[in-house]
């Protein structure tokens, strides 16, 4: 799967964040390659969430660069680097809560469309016609995560899995290059859990790259290229699901003795 | 099909309006209230649907008043830098118009960019004091504003048209069509904003910032449009209410004129194209009904009871409220 | 039938009070009129305003008295930038109204036939002032005046009469309407070796300002302008801190006799206190009795039907006796070409003494 | 000098005032969200009370003073049983339209009882000033400056040390997790509004023999608070006051150096500018993350 | 000790529940387990009176709480820690679990609790300043736990409370329920780590869609074909 050969399309070189006193990532490098399904575990606190945050531009790095295709994001917004393709989800569940699930979808469609506010007072034909494309959009982006049935149910009133969901289908409907993935499977069960890893699997095939963090170990084992090991804010482990299984430091800093037994 | 004989209905009793109601002081109510209306809708498409609530609208208003008044009665101030002084002649309150709107909205677009990270209450307080200080710099600057001695004998509104010819709107009836076509204009342009994917991004904005950040929506800049939009519509409503009333003195600036365009929208129901609507018919036209029959402090006690009322029992507005009620009674999703 | 007057008052927010006493006077005078028979057999009926203190307001309910009430002739409209929001009205309708309180000169000078001023404008004020400079033994002063038209005004015409009697004219600071906290204020002027303050502003920030004068350990002679500043409330409000100040005044019920027309001030005295209403509103209030006392008169010269432009017309020849003095109209704003009408006012000036107001002669 | 040193000193009196003014509102509006426009009544309401009290019944102002905060604790928890109970879970701005018409009713209630004419309260405290050198200070507000410090470390000790305190930010963080940490939260939303009303009406009671008691006093020192309090960050308290001072010296020198007509503007300026640089002004207490 | 009967919950139009009926018995371990939006919250926040059923009762320890408020409930000795963590973000870690023991009078115990806390999750300890908002996402389920067992209840509810955990720390957190089991608790439990769980119960119920469709010992569950082809991926 992976292509060490090429440009990695993600590059974190020796990123650190702190706040205030508190180091939330010491120091951290790696490489992400186009295709690829790299997943970043590690203990709870151990700044994979940062890294997410740090990567999209939510804040800074203390130290250290990401770039993306080339391109250095120091000095680019959030929103910028989300138009650039790279795409995260939330971690504690985040919707535009007041909102249907298909509206939630639509808005998360914006970079789709192209309506300007001079084209969009004086309502254009084509506006309308871009309006009308992008309600298909949602439609298709419902189907594909298995929501469309609730589509007009206020996102609130949705059950903490579907939430999670939903979630998904926003940060796809951005036109994710790289898709960062918060913990999407929590709570919910193995079954749910196996749908799922098929929606991932769908998800690679529109040739989306993907940076995984999550807790529940049959699926990164599962579906994982590449797993990284976070640990107090250092990089302990790298290598493939099964290397990493079986690094004793990983054992004992994370996954701890039951994990054969769960999976 | 109904929708579209209800909308003709309205406009018919809009445009026929000045012909069945007889008495000329409801029509100037019914002009004043409108000019208050289209604040209150402006206002709307910032507080309903970038969910911030700027509490310095009327700053947005009164510029407009001063700068339309100003333009058409012409004035002289000294120089800011170096002596000399600055004359400008008078010229077409019409030319006021454009320029209360440009200028309102450069305001507005101002305190956007200001105010780019501030929200909530912060933005709420950001936009009372700016209101103050425009307020207090209308009270001070006498050369230009004559300060609280008011700008009076403000020439009404003129037009110099192709066809209709030059003429002064001296009387109700053309000042009322006047705020009738920037209620509706106003009104359109709120209406294709909101329902369309500019507005999905400002009530992005208004449901979820960082989610709305990720999605790859530059909040601010969705922010600033409307801010931009809102201030020149109440720009434009200034103007026309300098125009009409004729003397404008720092007093336009007054917070309770905020106030009232606030109960307008959230009685009405924010994030309503027609919310503001109904809310300023009802606040436009109660205070008037009380003048009636009850004694000046009681108008108001009653005015505030009526206030507290509406949102005790409907607390998202009356218009959601209507069309719960009705969806309910229909069982059609709107 | 009757004759129905409009009476358009603040008589809510800030300046309420002052609204109410006029309106009480006006009152007082309405029903002596009609105890005694009405004008010309009428009896007349106020129908009264509240605009709120509010420009706009005042407008809106002096359009609503004209067009709804169909009233003939109007009081008010109590400050002057109520008043002038109603002036376009008076021009749109022809209907003439007696300016009771307010000072602004520009208002019997923006052309506008129809108002008929009772009230002294600030210049009339500060001519009438002239003589006391001497005996006042003023050199240097400063100003504190409200930042309204009426400070403002006030401020300019006492510069000039100042000045123009050799009075070197200091410091001249402004304070918002609203302001409670004048001591920055004071403190700069503190700071000055001017021997006099002259002070315009509302009865409430006169009460403030005194204190914190004292509270500053401030002491020169301090006068204040504008008639609407009662020394009784100030004497209650202020104590100690009242003392020794000086107060231009247009009637002063503590020496009915010192009054332009002793029985008739001692009579609204009388039937003020009957009423039980608080004796430090007589400064204000008489200001309607006079207005509705003019308008009466003006009506006994109206043949039949009074008409807003018969009550116009005969306004000009009103010549009354009332509680500020004998009542008559001379033109103003005569360049404009639409002369209004101003009454030369008289003014007085009191000393608070030992908790007593006594007249400065 | 000696008129500099006596601005610095108005300045500091002033903002002692202006913290005064401050606190009730850190309560309702910083921990509590309700956008409480009642406070400017409250605090009239507080300034008319002991006018009552000390010029009609003849009391001693000490005894006035707690009687006065007494009834606008009462009455703020009338407030709240009346209008907000029900307004519970509504939005934020709702709510504020509800306590606007509670302003704006309350405003003309005391306008019908107590009249239009200014009141003033007769102090116990000597008239003359105290002076320092040249600078003169009024007795009475030096009370008013101490009386304001010792509330606002009261209101602070009972937020951050009391479990009251803690019950009731808890209760305005997450009022339905709260219920399930055993807090009633019906007696706690009560009673937060009523104590920040009684604080306000404190303020008014102090303040009232300071300045005239009036129907609208009560409106510009609710632009005040709000300003103070928003300034000094949501729901800190120690901000509120600082955001007092700040404000205080900004408008004192302001209009000493500067000019008086613009008084009020410098210090909304500054208030603008502190904001563009502290979005959540100066000590918001953090709790925010994003992920 | 607990007892649903034919309990029927909605929010707005939409049935939550239908028709549960359930039981807990004096110091048992039961979980529910069941599909997302099956109902397995709605019923948690039911008994912990957040919710009030439209049709049916609830009793605790013989008494009827079917309409009783949160706060009353509570102080009756049930604790739930709910769904989502739910810390009070401004907050300290240290402060959230004060609350957690509002109820208690019994200082000593208390302080001693805090110390038991700190012990099962030290991250908890290094942190115990930081305002609870900041924490993340798998520190903030560990606070709500440790909150949850301060207030020292008969009957302890957590709602998922592996969620978002790592495996060394889930195997901790279901030991320690265990143990707060052993201690003379009471412990209902939903859970989606269905395996672990049916393995550490006493008794289970399945729900889908609203319904209670299935019960029995966990071990009974775990080889029910159904449960282990809908529920455990097998
Ligand atoms: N805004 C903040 N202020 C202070 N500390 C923070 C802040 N954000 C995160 N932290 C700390 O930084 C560390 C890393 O947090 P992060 O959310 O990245 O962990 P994580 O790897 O996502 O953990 P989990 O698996 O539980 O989600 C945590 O210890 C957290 O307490
Ligand atoms: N606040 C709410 N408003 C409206 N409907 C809700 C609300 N909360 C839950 N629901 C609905 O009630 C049903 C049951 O929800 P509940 O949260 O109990 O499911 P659950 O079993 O806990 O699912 P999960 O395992 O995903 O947490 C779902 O269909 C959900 O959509
Ligand atoms: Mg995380
Ligand atoms: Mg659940």
């Amino acid at each position: 799967m992976t292509q060490q050969n090429q440009e990695p399309l993600l590059k974190v070189s020796n990123v650190a964040v702190h706040f205030g006193g508190l180091v939330a990532i010491a120091d951290m490098s790696f490489d992400l390659y186009p295709g690829e399904l790299l997943s970043l575990i590690g203990p709870n606190g151990a700044g994979k969430t940062t890294a997410f945050n740090v990567v999209t531009g939510f804040f800074p790095p203390t130290k250290g660069t990401v770039h993306f295709q080339g391109v250095n994001l120091g000095d680019h917004k959030t929103h910028e680097i989300a138009a650039m393709g790279l795409v995260r989800t939330f971690q504690r569940t985040s919707l535009f809560s007041n909102e249907t699930a298909f509206d939630n979808v639509l808005t998360g469609l914006h970079l789709q469309g192209k309506a300007s506010f001079l084209g969009t007072i004086l309502s254009l034909p084509s506006m309308r016609r871009e309006e009308k494309a992008l309600r298909e959009q949602a439609w298709e982006l419902l189907e594909f995560v298995g929501l469309a049935h609730r589509a007009n149910e206020q996102s609130v009133s949705l059950a903490y899995g579907e939430q999670r969901l939903l979630g998904v289908a926003i940060a796809l409907a951005a036109k994710a290059k790289l898709l960062l993935l918060d913990e999407p499977a929590a709570g919910m069960n193995s079954a749910e859990t196996h749908v799922f890893m098929e929606i991932l699997a769908k998800i690679r095939k529109r040739g989306i790259s993907i940076l995984l963090v999550e807790h529940d170990m049959p699926l990164v084992m599962g579906v994982s290229d590449r797993v990284i090991v976070l640990n107090y804010g250092k990089i302990i482990a790298n290598g493939t699901p099964q290397e990493v299984q079986n690094n004793p430091d990983v054992i004992e800093a994370y996954l701890g003795q039951g994990v054969k037994q769960h999976a | 099909m109904k929708k579209l004989a209800l909308t003709l209905v309205v406009l018919l009793v809009l445009v026929t309006l000045p012909y069945w109601l007889a008495d000329q002081y409801y029509l100037h109510i019914v002009i004043t209230t409108g000019l208050f209306i289209v604040g209150a809708m402006s206002l709307n498409l910032l507080l309903g649907y970038t969910g911030q609530l700027n509490l310095g609208h009327i700053a947005f208003f009164g510029i407009g008043a001063y700068v339309s008044a100003l333009t058409s009665l012409g004035f002289e101030i000294a120089a800011p830098f170096g002596d000399g002084t600055i004359v400008v002649e008078p010229s077409s309150p019409f030319l006021g118009f454009v320029l209360a709107t440009i200028i309102a909205g450069l305001f507005g677009f101002i305190i956007g960019k200001l105010s780019f990270k501030i929200r909530g209450a912060y933005f709420v307080i950001v936009t009372i004091s700016f209101a103050e200080v425009t307020r207090l710099v209308s009270l001070n600057w006498v050369d230009l504003t004559q300060g609280p001695l008011a700008l009076n004998n403000i020439p009404p509104m003129a037009y110099n048209l192709p066809f209709l010819g030059e003429g002064e709107l001296w009387s109700k009836t053309p000042n009322y069509y006047l705020v009738l076509a920037l209620a509706i204009v106003c009104y359109i342009i709120i209406r294709r904003i909101v329902q369309s994917r500019v507005g999905r991004a400002m009530i992005a904005l208004r449901e979820n910032e960082p989610l709305a950040v990720s999605a790859g929506i530059n909040v601010t800049r969705y922010l600033n449009f409307a801010a931009t939009t809102s201030a020149a519509m109440a720009g434009a409503a200034g103007s026309l209410y300098a125009h009409y009333i004729r003397i404008i003195d720092p007093d336009v600036f007054l917070f309770i004129y905020t106030v009232t365009m606030v109960i307008m929208v959230i009685t009405g129901g924010k994030g309503t194209l027609i919310g503001p609507i109904i809310g300023g018919i009802i606040f436009g036209i109660l205070p008037v009904g009380l003048r009636e029959v009850a004694g000046p402090e009681v108008q108001w006690i009653v005015y505030g009871v009526a206030m507290v009322l509406i949102v005790m029992f409907l607390p998202q507005g009356i218009v959601p409220a209507i069309q719960k009620w009705w969806t309910r009674r229909t069982g059609s999703e709107t | 039938d009757t004759v129905k007057i409009g009476v358009n008052q603040p008589l809510t927010g800030p300046i309420a009070a002052s609204g109410n006493y006029v309106l009480e006077g006006a009152k007082i005078a309405a029903d002596e009129i009609n105890a005694a028979g009405g004008v010309n057999g009428n009896k007349i009926e106020l129908v009264v305003e509240d605009n709120k203190g509010n420009p706009t307001e005042s407008a809106n309910v002096t359009e609503k008295l004209i067009v709804r009430d169909k009233v003939p002739v109007i009081l008010g409209a109590w400050g002057s930038t109520l008043t002038l929001a109603a002036m376009p009205k008076l021009m749109e309708y022809k209907v003439p109204m007696v300016v009771e309180t307010s000072s602004s000169v520009k208002i019997t000078k923006s052309g506008n036939p129809y108002v008929f001023r009772i009230a002294p404008t600030s210049a009339i004020e500060a001519d009438n002032f002239v003589e006391m400079i001497k005996p006042l033994g003023i050199k240097k002063a400063d100003m504190l005046v409200v930042n309204n038209d009426w400070g403002r005004g006030a401020a300019a015409e006492f510069r000039r009469v100042l000045e123009a009697n050799g009075v070197e004219v200091g410091k001249e600071l402004i304070m918002d309407a609203a302001a409670q906290d004048m001591t920055s204020q004071l403190s700069e002027i503190k700071g000055t070796d001017a021997d006099t303050l002259f002070v315009t502003t509302a009865v409430e920030q006169l009460t403030l300002l005194l204190k914190q004068a004292q509270s500053l350990g401030m002491d020169r002679q301090i006068i204040t302008t504008g008639g609407s500043q009662n020394p009784d409330q100030l004497i209650d409000h202020a104590g100690s801190a009242a003392e020794g100040s000086k107060h231009l005044l247009f009637f002063t019920p503590w020496v009915p006799e010192e009054t332009a027309n002793p029985e008739m001030a001692k009579a609204f005295i009388a039937e003020w206190e009957k009423r039980g209403l608080n004796k430090a509103g007589l400064t204000e209030s008489f200001r309607g009795y006079d207005g509705i006392k003019t308008i009466a008169a003006a009506l006994k010269k109206v043949e039949g039907e009074p008409t807003a432009e018969k009550i116009t017309k005969a306004l000009w020849e009103v010549d009354l006796p009332a509680l500020n003095g004998d009542i008559t109209f001379r033109k103003d704003g005569v360049e404009t070409g639409k002369p209004s009408a101003q009454y030369d006012a008289n003014t007085y000036l009191v000393e608070i003494k030992d908790g007593k107001v006594v007249m400065v002669q | 000098m000696d008129q500099f040193l006596q601005h610095i000193a108005n300045a500091l009196i002033l903002g002692g005032t202006y913290a005064l003014l401050g606190i009730g509102l850190t309560l309702i509006l910083g921990v509590m969200k309700v956008v409480n426009f009642t406070h400017g009544e409250l605090y009239a309401f507080g300034g008319f009370m002991a006018y009552y009290f000390v010029s009609h019944l003849g009391w001693n102002f000490f005894i006035a003073l707690p009687t006065a905060i007494m009834l606008g604790i009462l009455l703020g928890a009338l407030i709240e049983r009346l209008v907000l109970r029900s307004m519970r879970g509504a939005d934020i701005d709702s709510t504020m339209v509800a306590m606007i018409g509670c302003w704006i009713a309350l405003q003309n209630i005391s306008l019908l009882i107590w009249g239009g004419v200014a009141k003033s309260v007769s102090t116990p405290f000597p008239t003359e000033p105290l002076m320092i050198g040249s600078v003169a200070v009024s007795w009475l507000r030096l009370f008013v400056l101490v009386a304001a410090i010792g509330l606002i470390i009261a209101s602070y000790v009972l937020l951050q040390r009391t479990s009251l305190g803690k019950a009731m930010r808890a209760t305005f963080q997450d009022s339905s997790t709260a219920s399930l940490m055993g807090i009633n939260i019906n007696f706690i939303y009560t009673a937060t509004f009523a104590l920040g009303s009684g604080l306000a009406a404190a303020a008014g009671a102090l303040l009232g023999p300071v300045f005239v008691v009036t129907t609208t006093m009560g409106n510009l020192a609710a632009l005040k608070a709000f300003s103070i309090v928003i300034l000094g960050g949501l729901g800190s308290v120690p901000g509120a006051m600082i955001g007092g001072f700040i404000l205080a010296f900004a408008e004192e020198l302001g209009s000493g150096y500067i000019s008086s007509g613009y008084r009020d503007a410098v210090g909304f300026i500054l208030i603008i500018l502190v904001l563009m640089f502290r979005p959540t002004g100066l000590f918001k207490p953090r709790g925010e993350r994003i992920g | 000790m607990l007892e649903l009967k034919n309990v029927v919950c909605r929010y707005g139009k939409v049935n939550a529940l239908v028709d549960v009926s359930l039981s807990v018995q004096q110091n048992e371990l039961v979980t529910i387990i069941g599909a997302n939006g099956a109902g397995k919250s709605t019923t948690l926040k039911a008994i912990s009176g957040l919710l009030h059923p439209v049709e049916g009762t609830i009793h605790f320890m013989g008494e009827d709480i079917t309409n009783a408020s949160a706060q009353q409930i509570i102080s009756m000795g049930i604790s739930h820690c709910p769904e989502g963590r739910r810390v009070f973000p401004e907050m300290t870690v240290h402060e959230n679990l004060e609350i957690g023991a509002y109820t208690r009078k019994d200082r000593n115990g208390v302080s001693d609790d805090y110390e038991k806390m700190y012990d099962m999750f030290p991250r908890l300890k290094e942190r115990h300043l930081q305002a609870a908002g900041t924490l993340s996402g798998g520190e903030q389920q560990m606070l709500a736990i440790a909150r949850s067992l301060m207030s020292r209840p008969k009957l302890i509810m957590f709602d998922e409370p592996s969620l978002g955990l790592a495996p060394n720390i889930v195997e901790k957190v279901f030991e320690n329920i265990l143990q707060v089991k052993e201690s003379g608790t009471t412990v209902l439990m939903v859970e989606q780590n269905a395996f672990a769980a049916l393995d550490m119960c006493d008794r289970a119920y399945l729900y889908e869609s609203g319904h209670m469709t299935l019960t029995g010992t966990g071990k009974e569950m775990i080889n029910d074909p159904h449960v282990r082809h809908a529920y455990l991926g097998g």
